[in-house]
């Protein structure tokens, strides 16, 4: 058993290190389809006043007239090195760049995904105890809500409210506690709504499964059965949610970076695209494929540990998870 | 014709329904007009009965009759959309009307539930003991090891061999029949007065069953429990309960002492329900399995249709190598049905499947109307399957939802190539007409059929092809024994008219008896008994063959101590 | 065997059918919301009376009325004639995702799913990848790559749910390829290919379906940001993410975000209603 | 022989410092600035030009001279300066005593280290030459410690005024020595201006404080001790509600671009607006004459005719705009006031396109030979209110009968799509500015590496022969009434069409906060500013 694994662990790192290296290329790839480069553009900006000649001289000091394979092959293997590069937008190294702003973006999305965690509880957990007919409903309807608001709507209403209605927080202090929790919300939110749904779908399928109202019949309260059965078995699932909501926690800090005006990764990857600074992306890209590959590999590594039910034999594909959310049931299963 | 029987059962005679059955002076368990719905869908109408104490009742009837909701209504376990009206009254108290808070103390105490499937019934991400613990928590029992030894104690008590193993397992550990066996020391440790038990062997294998419900019936005696059964096998009925009640959609149709509603059913729909226990009626299609009887005399020289010898398969399961069919060989005359009978696991599907060459057998030969089967890839042996078909055990799950009737009857032809688009069609008209099903099916979808009228299709299909052998894995062990009834005359009567050649697989002995001309006994991938139904059935040899065949309900009360190789033909005994 | 048994059968099947596809209350409440939006899109000039991109300039600015539903912009352009003249790019670009979506990852995993093998191999090595980079992010890069406008937008959504549809498609096929129906067309004398069209696509697709509904919804969302960081087209389209992008910068003017927010709100939610009503009902 | 020309000291203007107005406590007190962004590299070369890196800057930073809004130069660390008559050679005197905050002074030697780097930058490295700086440069030597020599290759007169220019910091030479990527680093970069990066993060903010030795500002704003303020933050607030809503609520000071529409009822409010405009070229189109229908005259006539430019003030803008004159920003010296060529008719218009046989079809757009008048506008990546300008252009057009799309790109698709000229570009939307008027002509065609905005060539003799009479003029007096001539035939011919004064900088500031000052590029520098209580 602990060999199996053991090697079954061993042969998931290995893919997870291929796919960095693939997600490396690939942000590669998309990027240098467009035409030109982003200095070529940077120096066109008509207030620079350069002639096209001396454009022509800039760029081949860099050499950045060098064909795309070998730009790539040079690049990849800076990058397997461990050199990031530098940022062709400020110059600067890159991997200072997202030193500088990771810790913000860590702050943001683990007080976000707490959130998320927290909401999703309290609405997922609240439906077994609200009347049927009244809040549960209410509750119920909460998740699609959430997930049917473009968040920076969400956003921005957060600010108006709490940061200049109620005077909250400063909005030009964005790493104030209160701005980070309203911002936290604001990224926070639709994450919580995809937890919750996997949540109520799985409470509402193992509360019909026989064994609970057999529990039932063996004298068991509502309170009981929630706590003694239904939990464990419903929130099992919520570990694959959350190691795929974690891309989503990447990608929307990109929105709430910049709408509340925080520095992080989100806010890095949004000025390095004006500018196609590609060096900053594919370290972002690889970054966050990183993070969510490994996040994903813990998933897939505790979940035997915590449901007896799951043999490591068959791969993650023994993982059960909900009907409910097409894309969690299979996201599963596709890893072989 | 006797589908218009059925038919007319159920407008034309009904005893007395609403009258509640006198049992005893004071019942311990009073139903009285109970009706429930789920949403607007009325199930169970008006349904009346008693039941006393130390005394067995049995809910007998179709699938969808209402037995299991009639029982939940009772636990008050209906699902959040059923609704329940009328009175059901426990030692006295009505319990239907009073508040969730109220009923709870009843709740395992004295109320016991044994539920129908045991693998879906217990947590399975807690271990046995803490679900057990449960249970236990019911006993006036403060210290939780006395309360451990107690567990530890019923459950040697429901005949587990190692309770501390069992203690300590998942759910998913456990083979079905000791699930069965947990449940019920579960339900019966804090000795309830009342013990509901929906099917609760339906899910086991023949053996298990047997002796899951001699526990039943023993337990109730000693523990002086009164027993709630519900069951569609009216032999089981028969055998394990004082009184009856016959439901149909949600009615009762009939309903007494089980020996009288036995012996002589009131009602038509009781007749009929008797009449289509397998095990009551051996000899009820003798007269078309006869026109078989006569190949299988005159068949002695000539080659078997079917020739399958020394065929071995070993599956390699978690690195363990797992021998599924172990040195098989069989054959069959042409026109004769070969019965494979065994127990769950016993290599009855593996060997249909390397008979069709869905696998490749390690060793051995098999030959299907002259033609070698082992060894050939799935396009060799297209044109084998042109005469050799095979009808799967789950009429739900073998036609593809999304096709009509009629293209999924059709598929053979285009796909064979068979005959022009007209005569196409026609023997899709036929093929359908010969299993019973009307031209009006054939827009449908699988889903807008019964599970009956699903298997009649898949046979249809396999019939279209006109081929000389079908294989039959478990045709009818998903459906109701009136279904199987039928399906079993439809497949006769082809057989008497076109000569087909059948292997049919089943568990049920009963069902054996009544259709095949030879059988094999498998037991763990061996063959260890075969020859013609009657030899083996009367005069077994094994002593597996011979606990097969105890295994069936007799339909005779009083099992719990009831000797083996009991006579089957008990239906006028009573 | 007489008929007569088998229609009584059919009879209660129906039934049964009727209820189930019984629409409740708030599905039927979402189709309507739809219906609105779709009738908008086919027919914007038969629902209002203004010019989406002609404006009054002393009318600029004013807050709802009955005169202007949701208040008129900056130029003095009725804001709910432009909600409604933007409602077709907005349902367009969302459909060119999820086709994009649906039609490229449905024929990755069935690929991956019914051959098996190293395809499968390559192509969940493939999917992983896409999926590995947070979907929003990918679409920011792809949208970056092929340049900013709607349409590309669309594409640059739909290629980042590439991978759900891949992955959601290869399980149902491998789900569905170990059916005993599919084992029995073989047996009826199918072919690869055409088990692989006939039976395995058609019930795979099923669950893809809802899941299309979704991403949607969702697809919406998605190109609304993109038009939020000015991704998208520049006005005079009125695209409801750029309407609400565009009004964030007259906050002072609240119904600038408000209106078409609502409206992107309620369809999305509508989309959503059905697409959970369509998983339940399968 | 060489002509001197010494420049005035301006004392008269001491007495206008507003720093010494209102009983607010002169020193002290912290300031927080938001900015949409605060661009990409801080190398000084490629940043310093830039509308946001530009502020910081210009208070870490001097130049050598300084340049007023009105265009006026005056001395600042060169104290005087004399040119050679053909304008090729000439000598700086610098201040004494002039240091850089890491202690290097600022003498001629770090002048020429400076000149040289403008002029050349390191390429290979990634540091730029800064663009406009003339590139007529051949070399500058330290005559002693106080004297610099610069020599050019050709004639150029525009140098003095360049140095006023925004791409002219001087930095510290142990700065300048610095590989590209610690140069990209803000806090290694030593300036002689009144302020110092105390810290800053990428992305995210910069926060300066007063150097307490510093004593060399520049005369004209009439003060030249250290500065009031205690610290300036510049912090990042990317939405420019955000911006406002932050000053209004008090949370910040001032907040820079926000949206014009909210400018009149912030000042209701209270609060101080600031609109000033740089030195420069109105916001207009560069007309393609080599397209068609542009290259026929009386086209571009009826484009000049048929733009309301008056709606687009009243709809966009706010009064603080003004009404184009010219095609150059009426504070440059040298700007004529052209308004009667700017009038709009769209009655002129309709008729002349008529007569250049475009008629009206259906939909109420006119054609020529089946072909459909069109135009397609590219909105100004740089400016944020170019789309709605342009929306409201197309409407205007739209009644005439022009069929307008509107393209909009980001910075670098605009920038690699778009160009004055372009295949697909009928006309190229101009925002740039310019110290010195007289380098206008030669951009206009394509000599000596003009830009040719209209596509013309050399083909138009008329546009050519004022080029090189404005370029040829050796004194204000002389080159002025050439100007006009030249603004008179380009706006007649439409060759350029001036949409508005353009005002590339806008401010909302607290009313606490008063006393900055406005350069010649726009630019707010807070040295001489104070804030009360
Ligand atoms: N939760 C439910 N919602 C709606 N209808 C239901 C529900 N449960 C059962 N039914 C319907 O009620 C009828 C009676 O069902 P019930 O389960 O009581 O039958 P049964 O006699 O126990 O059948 P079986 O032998 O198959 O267990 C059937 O038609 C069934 O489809
Ligand atoms: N594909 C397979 N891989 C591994 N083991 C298999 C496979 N198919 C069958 N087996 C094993 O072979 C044995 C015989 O299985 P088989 O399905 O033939 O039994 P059966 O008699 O048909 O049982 P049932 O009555 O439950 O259908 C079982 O132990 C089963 O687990
Ligand atoms: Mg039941
Ligand atoms: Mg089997």
């Amino acid at each position: 058993m602990t060999n199996a694994y053991l090697s079954y662990a061993a042969k998931r790192l290995a893919q997870a290190f291929v796919v960095v290296l693939l997600a490396y290329v690939f942000t590669f790839m998309v990027v240098s389809i467009l035409p030109g480069d982003p200095i070529t553009n940077v120096l066109r900006d008509p207030q620079n006043g350069f002639t096209e000649d001396e454009i022509r001289q800039i760029i081949a000091a860099q050499g950045l007239d060098q064909p795309i394979p070998v730009q790539l092959w040079t690049s990849l293997s800076h990058f397997v090195a461990g050199d990031f590069g530098r940022s062709m937008r400020s110059n600067r190294p890159v991997a200072t760049l997202i030193a500088e702003v990771l810790p913000s973006t860590l702050i943001l999305a683990s007080a976000a995904f707490a959130i998320a965690l927290l909401l999703a509880v309290t609405i997922g957990y609240g439906t077994q105890f609200l009347p049927k007919r009244f809040g549960q409903g209410l509750l119920r309807g909460f998740p699609s809500l959430f997930l049917s608001v473009p968040n920076f709507v969400i956003g921005l209403v957060l600010i108006h409210l709490f940061g200049f209605q109620l005077g909250l927080f400063r909005v030009i202090a964005p790493d104030s506690f209160w701005a980070t929790f309203f911002a936290a919300v604001a990224l926070g939110v639709p994450v919580s709504a995809r937890i919750a749904e996997v949540l109520i779908a799985n409470l509402d399928k193992e509360s019909e499964q026989e064994y609970a109202s057999v529990a039932r019949g063996r004298g068991l309260t509502r309170m009981r059965l929630f706590a003694r059965h239904l939990l464990k078995p419903s929130s099992l699932p919520v570990i694959t949610v959350t190691a795929l909501a974690i891309g989503e926690l990447l990608g929307g800090s990109l929105i709430t970076e910049t709408v509340f005006g925080r520095t992080g990764i989100g806010s890095l990857v949004q000025r390095s695209v004006s500018t196609q600074d590609l060096p900053v992306l594919q370290a972002v890209v690889s970054l966050a494929a990183v993070v969510f590959v490994l996040v994903n590999l813990i998933a897939d590594l505790v979940y035997p540990l915590l449901d007896p039910r799951v043999k490591l034999i068959g791969g993650p594909r023994a993982r059960p998870t909900t009907a409910d959310d097409g894309a969690v049931a299979t996201s599963v299963a596709a890893t072989s | 014709m006797a589908a218009q029987d059925r038919l007319t059962a159920n407008t034309l005679t009904r005893a007395e329904p609403n009258a509640p059955v006198p049992l005893r002076p004071i019942p311990l368990l009073r139903v009285d007009g109970l009706s429930v719905s789920y949403g607007s869908h009325e199930v169970v109408t008006n349904v009346g009965f008693e039941l006393g104490r130390g005394e067995s009742l049995a809910l007998i009837g179709e699938s969808g009759s209402g037995k299991s909701t009639i029982a939940r209504a009772v636990l008050r376990l209906l699902p959040s959309n059923g609704r329940a009206t009328g009175r059901v009254v426990f030692d006295g108290q009505e319990v239907l009307g009073i508040s969730e808070r109220g009923f709870r103390p009843l709740r395992g105490r004295a109320i016991g539930f044994v539920p129908q499937d045991p693998a879906n019934s217990l947590n399975p991400v807690r271990t046995i003991g803490a679900q057990a613990q449960e249970a236990a928590a019911l006993l006036d029992e403060p210290d939780k090891r006395i309360r451990k030894q107690l567990v530890l104690e019923t459950f040697a008590e429901v005949g587990l061999d190692n309770p501390r193993r069992v203690y300590d397992s998942y759910p998913h550990q456990l083979s079905g029949g000791m699930l069965q066996r947990v449940l019920i020391g579960l339900a019966i440790l804090p000795r309830p007065a009342l013990l509901v038990a929906d099917e609760p062997t339906s899910a086991l294998d023949v053996t298990i069953q047997k002796r899951i419900l001699d526990l039943l019936t023993r337990l109730q005696h000693d523990l002086k429990i009164s027993l709630l059964l519900i069951t569609h096998d009216l032999a089981i009925a028969a055998e394990r309960a004082n009184a009856l009640v016959v439901l149909k959609d949600g009615v009762i149709q009939e309903a007494g002492r089980t020996a009288s509603v036995f012996s002589s059913p009131a009602s038509a729909y009781a007749r009929k329900l008797r009449a289509d226990v397998p095990a009551l009626n051996p000899d009820r299609y003798a007269a078309l399995r006869d026109i078989g009887s006569r190949f299988l005399k005159t068949a002695a020289g000539t080659a078997p249709k079917i020739a399958v010898s020394a065929v071995t398969k070993t599956f390699n399961v978690d690195g363990k190598s797992l021998v599924a069919v172990d040195d098989l060989s069989f054959t069959v005359p042409a026109g004769t049905t070969h019965a494979l009978v065994g127990e769950s696991g016993s290599g009855k599907t593996t060997a249909v499947r390397l008979l069709l060459g869905l696998e490749q057998p390690d060793s051995g030969t098999i030959s299907v109307a002259g033609e070698q089967i082992a060894g050939r890839s799935p396009g060799e042996l297209r044109s084998a399957w042109r005469h050799l078909q095979l009808v799967y055990q789950n009429p739900f799950t073998s036609l593809d939802p999304t096709w009509t009737i009629e293209r999924l009857v059709r598929e053979p032809l285009d796909r064979f190539g068979i005959g022009t688009p007209k005569e196409r069609d026609e023997r899709v008209r036929k093929a359908l007409a010969d299993v019973g099903l009307g031209e009006h099916l054939l827009s449908r979808k699988p889903a807008a059929l019964s599970g009956g009228q699903r298997q009649r299709v898949a046979i249809a299909r396999s019939l279209v092809l006109k081929p000389d052998v079908i294989v039959l894995d478990e045709p009818t062990s998903a459906l109701d024994v009136s279904v199987q009834a039928g399906i079993v005359e439809v497949l006769l009567s082809l057989q008497a008219n076109l000569g087909l050649t059948y292997v049919f697989v089943s568990h049920d002995l009963a069902l054996v008896r009544q259709l095949a001309h030879t059988v094999s006994v498998m037991h763990r991938g061996c063959i260890v008994e075969h020859g013609e139904v009657a030899e083996i059935f009367d005069n077994p040899q094994q002593p597996y063959t011979k606990a097969l065949l105890a295994s069936i309900p007799s339909g005779v009360a009083d099992a719990a101590q009831a000797p083996h190789a009991r006579p089957l033909l008990m239906a006028a005994a009573e | 065997m007489t008929l007569a048994s088998f229609s009584a059968a059919s009879r209660v099947t129906a039934i049964s059918r009727l209820t189930a596809l019984r629409v409740p209350p708030t599905v039927a409440f979402a189709f309507a919301v739809i219906a609105i939006v779709i009738a908008w899109s086919l027919a914007p000039g038969l629902f209002t009376n203004h010019s989406p991109v002609v404006g009054v300039t002393a009318e600029k600015l004013l807050s709802p009325s009955a005169a202007h539903w949701f208040g008129t912009d900056h130029l003095g352009r009725d804001l709910y004639t432009r909600v409604v003249y933007g409602t077709a790019s907005s349902v367009t670009s969302a459909l060119i995702a999820v086709v994009i979506a649906a039609v490229a990852g449905g024929l990755i995993g069935l690929l991956a799913g019914f051959l098996g093998g190293w395809v499968d191999i390559v192509l969940a090595r493939l999917v992983d990848v896409l999926l590995a980079i947070p979907n929003f992010l990918l679409a920011v890069i792809v949208v970056t790559a092929i340049g900013f406008d709607t349409t590309n937008a669309a594409i640059a959504t739909g290629v980042s749910a590439v991978a759900v549809f891949a992955r959601v498609m290869r399980s149902e096929v491998i789900k569905t390829r170990q059916a005993i129906f599919v084992e029995a067309a073989f047996l009826m004398g199918g072919s690869r290919w055409h088990i692989l069209l006939r039976h395995v696509l058609p019930n795979a697709s099923r669950s893809v379906l809802p899941l299309a509904v979704l991403q949607f919804g969702l697809s919406i969302l998605v190109i609304a940001s993109l038009a939020f960081l000015g991704y998208g087209d520049p006005p005079p389209a009125s695209d409801w993410g750029l309407l609400i992008s565009i009004g964030k910068d007259y906050l002072k003017w609240p119904w600038l975000v408000y209106a078409p927010a609502f409206v992107t709100i309620a369809t999305v939610l509508s989309v959503n209603r059905i697409s959970r009503w369509l998983r339940k009902t399968d | 022989a060489t002509s001197v020309v010494t420049a005035i000291a301006l004392t008269a203007m001491t007495g206008l410092s507003p720093a010494r107005s209102a009983g607010a406590s002169p020193n002290g007190g912290d300031i927080t600035f938001l900015i949409d962004s605060l661009g990409g590299t801080w190398i000084p070369n490629n940043s310093s030009i830039s509308s946001f890196q530009g502020h910081i800057w210009g208070h870490v930073t001097d130049k050598l001279v300084y340049v007023d809004a009105d265009g006026k130069v005056s001395p600042w660390i060169a104290e005087s300066w004399e040119q050679s008559s053909d304008a090729t050679q000439f000598t700086l005197h610098l201040k004494k005593g002039v240091s850089f905050s890491d202690g290097t002074p600022l003498d001629a030697s770090a002048v020429v280290a400076n000149l040289d780097i403008w002029y050349a930058g390191r390429k290979n490295e990634g540091i730029n030459p800064v663009g406009l700086f003339p590139k007529t440069y051949d070399r500058a030597e330290a005559v002693d410690a106080t004297t610099v020599k610069v020599v050019f290759k050709a004639p150029t007169l525009g140098f003095i005024p360049t140095l006023g220019y925004h791409g002219s910091i001087l930095i510290s030479p142990k700065s300048i020595a610095l590989p590209a990527a610690q140069q990209a680093d803000l806090s290694k970069t030593s300036g002689s201006g009144p302020y110092v990066v105390a810290s800053w993060k990428e992305g995210d903010f910069v926060k300066l404080v007063k150097r307490k030795d510093y004593n060399w500002g520049p005369a004209a704003v009439g003060h030249t001790g250290p500065a009031y303020l205690d610290s300036i933050t510049y912090k990042i607030v990317s939405e420019p509600s955000l911006r406002v809503a932050a000053v209004q609520s008090g949370q910040a000071d001032v907040a820079y671009s926000p949206s014009p529409q909210e400018l009149k009822s912030l000042k209701d409010a209270g609060f101080t607006t600031a609109t000033p405009r740089y030195l420069g070229f109105v916001n207009g189109l560069a007309v393609n004459t080599k397209l068609e229908p542009y290259n026929d005259v009386k086209v571009r006539q009826a484009l000049q005719a048929a733009i309301n430019r008056k709606e687009i003030i009243d709809t966009v803008y706010t009064p603080d705009w003004k009404l184009a004159t010219s095609f150059i920003q009426s504070n440059v010296p040298g700007a004529t006031d052209h308004s009667d060529l700017l009038a709009y008719n769209p009655g002129k218009a309709e008729k002349l396109l008529d007569e250049a046989g475009w008629t009206k079809g259906a939909g109420g757009i006119r054609a020529k030979d089946g072909k459909q008048l069109t135009l397609t506008l590219y909105s100004n990546p740089y400016l944020a209110t170019a789309k709605s300008i342009d929306e409201l252009i197309a409407q205007q057009l739209g009644k005439i009968g022009w069929k307008v799309t509107i393209r909009a790109y980001d910075v670098v698709t605009f920038g690699e799509k778009v160009r004055f000229g372009g295949t697909a570009v009928p006309a190229y939307e101009v925002t740039r500015s310019f110290i010195d008027a007289g380098t206008v002509a030669s951009i206009l065609t394509n000599a000596n590496n003009g830009e040719d905005w209209f596509a013309l060539g050399d083909s138009d003799k008329k546009l050519n022969d004022l080029r090189d009479r404005i370029a040829g003029a050796s004194s204000a007096e002389i080159r002025n009434p050439r100007l006009d001539e030249l603004q008179t035939y380009v706006l007649e011919q439409g060759y350029f069409i001036p949409r508005t004064q353009i005002v590339q900088r806008i401010y909302v500031q607290s009313p606490k906060l008063k006393g900055e000052v406005y350069n010649g590029v726009a630019y707010a520098s807070y040295y001489t500013a104070t804030i009360s209580e």
